[in-house]
């Protein structure tokens, strides 16, 4: 049954199934486990990565597209649902009509884009959609009478998703249950759909000829498969995925902004993460956006202590301090191309695989 | 039956296939020999759609396949084996396998379902390899794989695509003198299956005399010489510009 | 006379994590032919692999006996172990340096014959530079080289490619070729050819070591002979005594059951 | 060699259409000449911060997203080693301006070079011929260096005054170009001349562009292909400091960000050029300036875009560029 | 309540304005020392400073400032350095009820539409900053266009000095975007518009980011060419680096070490010297301003931290900072305040170009209209 859910793709190690099932855990108790503004926000963050970066996973990592426009479908997605709350009213149906509309556009844009540019060479198109996704930055603070400009949009939901809503009179467990954890509660569910999706579609037969297309598109055309038929659907649904994390986006921070959701430096954390976790193993996206988004919530706070703790040592404060968080990010960035070069899924993956690797080729050919 | 009109193509100023007309019926085999870069595998690439043609037709059981992109045409009937070994490096032999069998049942677009509950692709995916003999290395990545293996594997995938015609482009070459005739059976036993069209890219001409019936022998890019094997091979022009006594030999 | 060039004695080699060498014994006699043979997945390909630093010798020694002086004839040579080089010295050599062509070829697709060619010829810096008689006496072997010159070389033909890696490895002499199944992809005429070419390139006193599978090709040229098996050398001997045993050729090659090659 | 004949002018007779386009559209002769003054100015400034990246990401197809850290750091250098020359900065002379400013020039391509070693060695090594882990580890580098800027130098915007003989304008009839313009456009043909001449002239390019195909194969032919790629890194990373520095003085300020802000662009350029050629990056730098003069004055609004557009319909007409060197 | 008072000060210590940050937070810190005596003690009460980094993003400064509401349990913030994030902060303050003392943004919205009754702000706004612009340069045969940003503030600005500007006359408006690096083009259009005008002309520029206009406008020598002279505000030092090529150049700005004769600026800009070995600059008397604010305020309320109480106090009061005495007005608790109507000298002494008073504009000279639906 469990493995029906899974889509047959299980963790092949035991390390991975446990850490994954102590992370699902934990964000599913997160509002009671770790209470606070701050850890709940992380935690929902963590989430909307995971669903974001698993619909890039899918491009990437499966199809072996590199684009960069894939906030570009993100800040669709957040503006649908910013743009419908800050015009329609904070109603359900403002809701339903951002996340209808974004996806409308976001599946129209990835297709043009898609049968457009799908046919140039690999890193002409990673140009070209780096090209597209700053234009369009630009163009969301430009218009600012839809988009609030670069000041963004800050809008309010439904009273039940709203920090003074209570569902229960009572604290549960020692917490007030507030409209935030019900929004809490509902991008957990959301995400958990969408990343099963996910990886049903990976373990199609659809996403097979992704993958083999990803291995050598010449070789999946003389086959029969028209690659750009599946490489733009893998855009199409990628976008989608990407679009509905938006909206979950919007509605967590009841606030967007093209820095928000746009930028160039969330493009980048999005690679990272993947490359991280494992690219072309949904999983990754988990453990890859935990991992991350953690060490970017409280790397300055590790700083903070370790910069105290240097104090009167030369230079060394001047480095070891939150101002200078980033020189510790770019260097997990180096560290971890450098030391998962097959991410920590697959890291996980093989060592579960080698004894067994070790018992069949112990003889020599 | 598989015919060619008038194909043609041009690269820059060099006609590499000129103006050839031609037709394969079912049930028979047909060498292609020629000259190093005398068009052979370009024609192939013509048939198959790998590269437009500048004029000329292509045409199977009547149906002008011209217009067609290359995974059409395979969908239409046409099988290819490349002459340099092509397949997916990273996937295991049994996915490459696999792959093709499942563009033959046309389940690409399936994503719904798992792809291992389609227990009849793999079966299917698992003869073929018994057919050319890589069971064993059914789990094995295709690009560790020797050589010769390789070679065996770029059959298999024609073998699975099941097509109504075959074209191999020398698919031994460099496979070892007891591999070779795996692959060389393989063939005798689809000749036997009158319906398909077979074409073959050789430059061994025992294997040529062997198991053609017809040979076609391209020269420039053109159509040169058509008949039965023992007629054309006894030919001048293949006696001389393709088996030819070089002029360095001579002069030795 | 056939004094070994080049030496491998009990050369292991790892791949990742499998073992595919189990211990290669190989002369390669100097100034000679000598054929490698075996069947597909031998190790051929993997030791002359390792012989050019491409996968390193996990055990073993590899030498080479190189003329340090070009100039005289005379041989006063050293021999140098290459086991622990890196593949652009062993390339280099002193005594004109070792060519090596691969099985896929390896020509450089971008670029074009002429600029192929141009990198083979370490000495020269512009076409100017390379010796005009030798390329037309590898324009003889292989016409289509001249025919294609300014072409890229990766819209050749597989056999024009097949030309192509062979014309690189000879277009400057080398004391040693190591040549992996260069005949594969050639038309008869130009397997002659080629045929031609290796015995006037050994009359000049280079060494080749080729690996090949067309047995006939390879009872025209070699000298002496090597047959591997799963990562050894099962045998070695002269080429002749091998042409002229069958029951050797089946059980080692198992040549009896075609007729053809 | 290619002779005249064969030599493909189309791409390189954009640039005087485009010119002649805008002058209608302008109407005034004057703007149109201090618009297409400036606009190849600018072109040069902007080649000559492409320029080491034709060789580092063009030919080498290292996908250095961290170019721009050594654009900044040559500018930063710039200023400190100015700011130690005061009395000749300050001097009204020509000479004495250009004499302080060359040691600047060298001190940057010497320091970005060196840390262009470093960051060959530590960086790139392990991922070449992986495009995406380039990415992320050279974006790694470049957040790495520009914190290590503002460790040394501050995070603050510093200001890099133009020496006097260097600032205010020259009259080329009724158009003003600024003087500092003209210097650069010499230096930006030094640049190309010198890159145009070394690629054609030695066999580095050709080795290059086969080692990036198979690296293996060069070393087969004897090539240490290592170290000539060390070289090539380092001289790109150089040329990015020139560029700083130029860059630098050309905005009279440097911030740690400055080389991050040109990113884009620069990628723009040597894409529009076709990966790897000189002459299509100087080709790509000179559209790309006059186009953003033109729009800028035409319609500003579409100033902003003006370069994906340029790009856009250039890869549509030539899908590798204008002069495409590989077949990547 | 216990016996601390816990401040957020939350600004964009990382990123493109870390610089301005920095200053500010020397300035918040300098002024809570200076208005306690040196013992960061308010009635009895301990004043505690927790610093966050919002990085210049708008949904890390919003929940940042959550965070330290709710978990930090903090009474004040402070912060933060962009419009952009103090306008997605607003709402979180409301939700919070907590005071959120705005310093330095400057977007006229968040005292304006985006207000609500827990803001205040000691910071100038767009309105303030045009507004003794247009006073400098609001003269009888005057012809001004204007150079702007083409973003929120920069539109702002311009439609704000419009307000303003009654003698004068506009006749164009240029925006540019930001990053724009060659202004030639943009620079041309306003010289076709300009240089047919009777009366002194100006190019007045509102700009903020790098690279600027400044060094482009002075190579293209206007004034000879054209007899145009440049306008524009105030900014911190290393901006005003290119104002030495605008000898004689007018304009207002906000703060500059030289100008407020005071003790508190003197007592600031010593102890700043001594520090840092340089003067204090724009942000600095900002942070130091906001310091002000908050511990007379906790004096009036006699420590109490409470934000109904805070607010009572607040409204109407008036406190004393380096730029002289401010008042929060009580309609949109904006600080109403002096700017300074400048002249540039270039001085061989300072790097920069140093401006010199022309005339204060005093708070009661600027008629600052009040933009919120109060
Ligand atoms: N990159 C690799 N990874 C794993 N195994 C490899 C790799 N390359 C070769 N092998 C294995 O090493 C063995 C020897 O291969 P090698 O290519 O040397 O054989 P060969 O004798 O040249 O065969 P052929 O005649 O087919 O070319 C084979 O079993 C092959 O599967
Ligand atoms: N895409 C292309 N662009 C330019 N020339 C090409 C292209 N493809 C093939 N050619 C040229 O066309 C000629 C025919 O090549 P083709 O590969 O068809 O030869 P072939 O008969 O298969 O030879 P071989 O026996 O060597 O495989 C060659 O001279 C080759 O250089
Ligand atoms: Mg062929
Ligand atoms: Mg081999």
């Amino acid at each position: 049954m469990l493995t029906r859910i899974l889509s047959k793709d299980l963790p092949r190690s035991r390390v991975l199934a446990l850490l994954l099932i102590v992370l699902v855990l934990g964000l599913a108790l997160a509002p009671f486990l770790v209470p606070g503004v701050k850890a709940l926000n992380v935690a929902a963050k963590v989430l909307i990565f995971i669903a974001l970066v698993a619909s890039f996973d899918l491009l990437l990592g499966y199809t072996g597209i590199v684009s960069f426009a894939h906030t570009m479908f993100f800040g669709i997605g957040a503006y649908g649902v910013a743009i419908a709350f800050t015009r329609l009213g904070a109603n359900w149906t403002a809701l339903a009509t951002g996340v209808a509309s974004a996806l409308a556009v976001s599946l129209l844009l990835s297709l043009l884009i898609g049968l457009f540019s799908l046919r140039v060479k690999a890193i002409f198109y990673a140009m070209i959609t780096l090209a597209v996704a700053s234009a369009f930055l630009t163009l969301a603070s430009q218009l600012s009478d839809l988009t609030g400009g670069e000041d963004g949009l800050t809008f309010r939901v439904p009273q039940l998703l709203m920090p003074g809503f209570r569902l229960f009179e009572q604290d549960v467990l020692g917490v007030a249950v507030n409209g935030r954890i019900v929004t809490y509660y509902l991008i957990f569910l959301t995400v958990v759909l969408m990343f099963l999706a996910l990886l049903r579609i990976v373990n199609s037969p659809f996403g097979r000829v992704l993958q083999a297309i990803r291995e050598n598109d010449f070789r999946a055309e003389a086959l029969g498969y028209r690659t750009v038929v599946y490489r733009t659907l893998s855009n199409v649904i990628s976008a989608g995925f990407a679009t509905l994390a938006g909206c979950l986006l919007a509605l967590w921070l009841r606030y967007n902004g093209p820095d928000t959701s746009l930028s160039f430096e969330i493009m980048l954390d999005i690679l990272l993460i993947v490359v991280i976790g494992g690219m072309g193993t949904l999983y990754g996206a988990i453990l890859g956006s935990t991992l991350f988004l953690l060490a970017q919530s409280y790397l300055q706070d590790v700083l903070k202590l370790l910069g105290a703790a240097m104090e009167g040592w030369p230079l060394l404060p001047a480095i070891f301090t939150p101002d200078r968080w980033l020189l510790w990010l770019g260097l997990l960035f180096v560290l971890s191309v450098y030391h998962f070069p097959t991410g920590i899924v697959g890291r996980l993956r093989e060592r579960a695989a080698r004894p067994a690797a070790r018992k069949t080729l112990k003889e020599p050919a | 039956m598989l015919q060619t009109e008038n194909l043609t193509v041009r690269f820059g100023g060099h006609v590499a296939v000129n103006a050839v007309s031609c037709a394969f019926a079912p049930g028979t085999l047909t060498a292609i020999v020629g000259p190093n870069g005398a068009g052979k595998t370009t024609y192939f690439n013509l048939i198959s759609g790998q590269i437009p043609a500048s004029a000329g037709r292509v045409l199977l059981n009547g149906q002008d396949l011209t217009p067609l992109s290359a995974p059409l045409r395979t969908r239409a009937g046409l099988g290819r084996a490349f002459q340099l070994t092509n397949l997916f490096p990273k996937l295991s032999v049994l996915e490459n396998v696999r792959l093709a069998v499942q563009a033959k049942a046309g389940a690409g677009l399936d994503f719904w379902r798992i792809w291992s509950d389609r227990r009849d692709l793999l079966e299917k995916a698992e003869q073929v390899l018994e057919a050319v003999a890589l069971t064993a290395q059914r789990d094995a990545d295709a690009a560790s794989l020797p050589h010769g293996d390789q070679r065996k594997l770029e059959v298999a995938l024609l073998m699975a695509l099941e097509p109504s015609v075959f074209m191999f482009d020398e698919p031994t070459a460099g496979m070892s003198v007891d591999e070779a005739p795996v692959i060389l059976n393989l063939i005798r036993k689809l000749k036997r299956d009158k319906s398909k069209t077979i074409l073959l890219v050789e430059h061994k001409m025992d294997v040529v005399r062997e198991l053609a019936d017809r040979i076609i022998v391209l020269h420039n890019g053109e159509l040169v010489a058509d008949g039965l094997p023992a007629e054309v091979i006894a030919s001048p022009v293949v006696q001389q510009a393709y088996l030819g006594v070089s002029p360095k030999e001579e002069a030795v | 006379m056939s004094e070994p060039l080049l030496k491998l004695e009990g050369v292991h080699t790892h791949i990742g994590a499998y073992h595919i060498l189990h211990g290669v014994d190989l002369v390669v006699p100097a100034n000679q032919l000598t054929m490698l043979l075996g069947r597909n997945g031998a190790g051929k390909t993997t030791t002359l692999r390792t012989i050019m630093g491409l996968w390193r010798a996990s055990a073993g020694r590899i030498t080479l006996a190189v003329n340090q002086d070009k100039t005289k004839r005379v041989n006063t040579k050293r021999v140098l172990d290459i086991t622990q080089f890196q593949t652009p010295e062993i390339a280099r050599g002193d005594g004109g340096g070792v060519a090596y062509v691969p099985e896929n070829m390896g020509i450089f697709s971008d670029l074009s014959v002429k600029e192929n060619l141009l990198l083979a010829a370490r000495g020269a810096r512009t076409v100017d530079d390379m010796d005009t008689a030798r390329l037309e006496w590898i324009f003889g072997f292989f016409p289509a080289l001249k025919k294609f010159w300014l072409h890229p070389a990766g819209k050749l033909s597989g056999g024009q490619k097949q030309m192509l890696a062979v014309a690189r490895a000879i277009v400057e002499p080398r004391q040693l070729l190591l040549i992996d199944e260069p005949s594969k992809g050639l038309a008869p005429a130009i397997v002659q050819n080629m045929i031609t070419a290796f015995k006037e390139l050994k009359a000049a006193r280079t060494t080749i070591l080729l690996v090949e599978q067309n047995f006939n090709f390879a009872k025209q040229l070699g000298d002496s002979v090597a047959v591997m098996d799963e990562g050894r050398v099962v045998h070695s001997g002269s080429m002749q005594a091998l042409a002229e045993d069958e029951a050797l050729q089946a059980r080692l090659l198992g040549l009896s059951l075609g007729a053809h090659g | 060699m290619t002779t005249l004949k064969d030599f493909d002018w189309k791409p390189l007779a954009l640039v005087p259409v485009l010119a002649l386009f805008a002058l209608p559209a302008i109407g005034s002769p004057s703007t149109w000449l201090t618009l297409t003054v400036a606009g190849l100015a600018m072109g040069l400034i902007i080649f000559i911060i492409a320029s080491g990246l034709t060789l580092v990401f063009g030919l080498m197809d290292v996908l250095n997203f961290g170019h721009g850290v050594f654009i900044a750091l040559g500018a930063f250098v710039a200023v400190s080693v100015l700011g130690g020359m005061g009395s000749y900065v300050q001097a009204g002379s020509l000479w004495l301006n250009l004499l302080a400013l060359l040691p600047a020039m060298l001190v940057a391509m010497a320091v970005a070079g060196a840390l262009g070693w470093a960051f060959e060695r530590l960086i790139v090594r392990p991922v070449y011929g992986q495009h995406l882990k380039q990415i992320l580890i050279t974006m790694g580098g470049m957040i790495i260096g520009e914190e290590l800027i503002k460790v040394i130098w501050g995070p603050q915007q510093i200001a890099l005054p133009l020496p006097p003989a260097l600032s205010g304008v020259l009259y080329l009839g009724d158009a003003a170009v600024e003087k500092f313009r003209l210097l650069c456009v010499l230096v930006g043909l030094a640049v190309f001349t010198a890159l145009a001449w070394t690629l054609n002239r030695t066999k580095i390019g050709l080795l290059i562009r086969a080692g990036v195909q198979d690296r293996e194969m060069v070393e087969s032919l004897g090539y240490r292909i290592q170290r000539l790629f060390i070289g090539v890194f380092v001289a790109g990373s150089a040329l990015a400091g020139l560029g700083g520095v130029m860059w630098g003085l050309y905005q009279q300020s440097v911030t740690p960000q400055m080389g991050a802000q040109v990113n884009v662009l620069i990628f723009i350029v040597i894409i529009i050029g076709g990966l790897g050629s000189t002459l299509g990056a100087l080709i790509g730098a000179l559209l790309v300036g006059l186009m953003a003069n033109y729009t800028g004055f035409l319609v500003p609004k579409v100033a902003l875009f003006s370069n994906i557009a340029l790009m856009v319909a250039i890869l549509l007409w030539r899908p590798q560029g204008v002069y495409p060197v590989t077949d990547r | 309540q216990t016996g601390e008072i816990r401040i957020a000060q939350i600004h964009s210590k990382t990123g493109p304005l870390e610089a301005y940050a920095k200053q500010s937070n020397v300035g918040l810190v300098m002024g809570l020392s200076y208005a306690t005596g040196g013992t960061m003690v308010v009635a009895g009460k301990k004043l505690v400073v927790i610093e966050k980094d919002d990085q210049g993003k708008p949904d890390v400064g919003k929940s940042l400032l959550a965070a330290a509401y709710a978990d930090d349990k903090v009474d004040i913030a402070i912060g933060p350095t962009a419009s952009p994030v103090a306008l997605a902060m607003l709402p979180v303050a409301e939700e919070y009820q907590k005071i959120l003392l705005v310093e330095p943004a400057v977007a006229d919205s968040i005292t304006g539409d985006k207000w609500n009754r827990y803001i205040f702000r000691t910071g100038r706004s767009s309105s303030q900053d045009a507004a003794a612009n247009a006073i400098a340069l609001d003269a009888p045969g005057n012809v001004i266009a204007t150079l702007a940003n083409d973003n929120a503030f920069g539109r702002d600005g311009v439609k704000a000095s419009k307000d303003f500007i009654k003698k004068a006359k506009v006749v164009h408006e240029e925006y540019l975007p930001v990053g724009t690096t060659d202004f030639t083009a943009g620079l041309l259009r306003i010289v076709d518009k300009l240089k047919s005008e009777k009366g002194r002309k100006f190019i007045s520029v509102i700009w903020s980011g790098s690279p600027t206009p400044f060094p482009k406008i002075a190579e293209m020598d206007l004034k000879n060419r054209y007899g145009i002279e440049l306008a524009t505000g105030g900014n911190i030092l290393p901006a005003m680096v290119a104002y030495k090529q605008f000898p004689g150049m007018e304009g207002a700005l906000y703060y500059y070490f030289g100008i407020p004769k005071n003790p508190i600026n003197d007592h600031m800009v010593k102890e700043h010297q001594k520090q840092f070995n340089a003067p204090p600059d724009f942000f600095t008397a900002g942070g130091f301003s906001a310091a002000m604010a908050i511990v007379t305020a906790l004096k009036k309320t006699n420590g109490d931290a409470n934000a109904e109480k805070l607010i009572a106090a607040m409204e109407g009061m008036s406190f004393d900072t380096p730029k002289g005495k401010m008042t929060f007005r009580k309609e949109d608790h904006q600080a109403l305040q002096s700017m300074y109507h400048f002249r540039i000298k270039a001085d061989q002494a300072y790097a920069w170009g140093v401006p010199e008073l022309v005339r204060e504009i005093k708070a009661e000279d600027i008629d600052l209209p009040i933009r919120n639906k109060r």
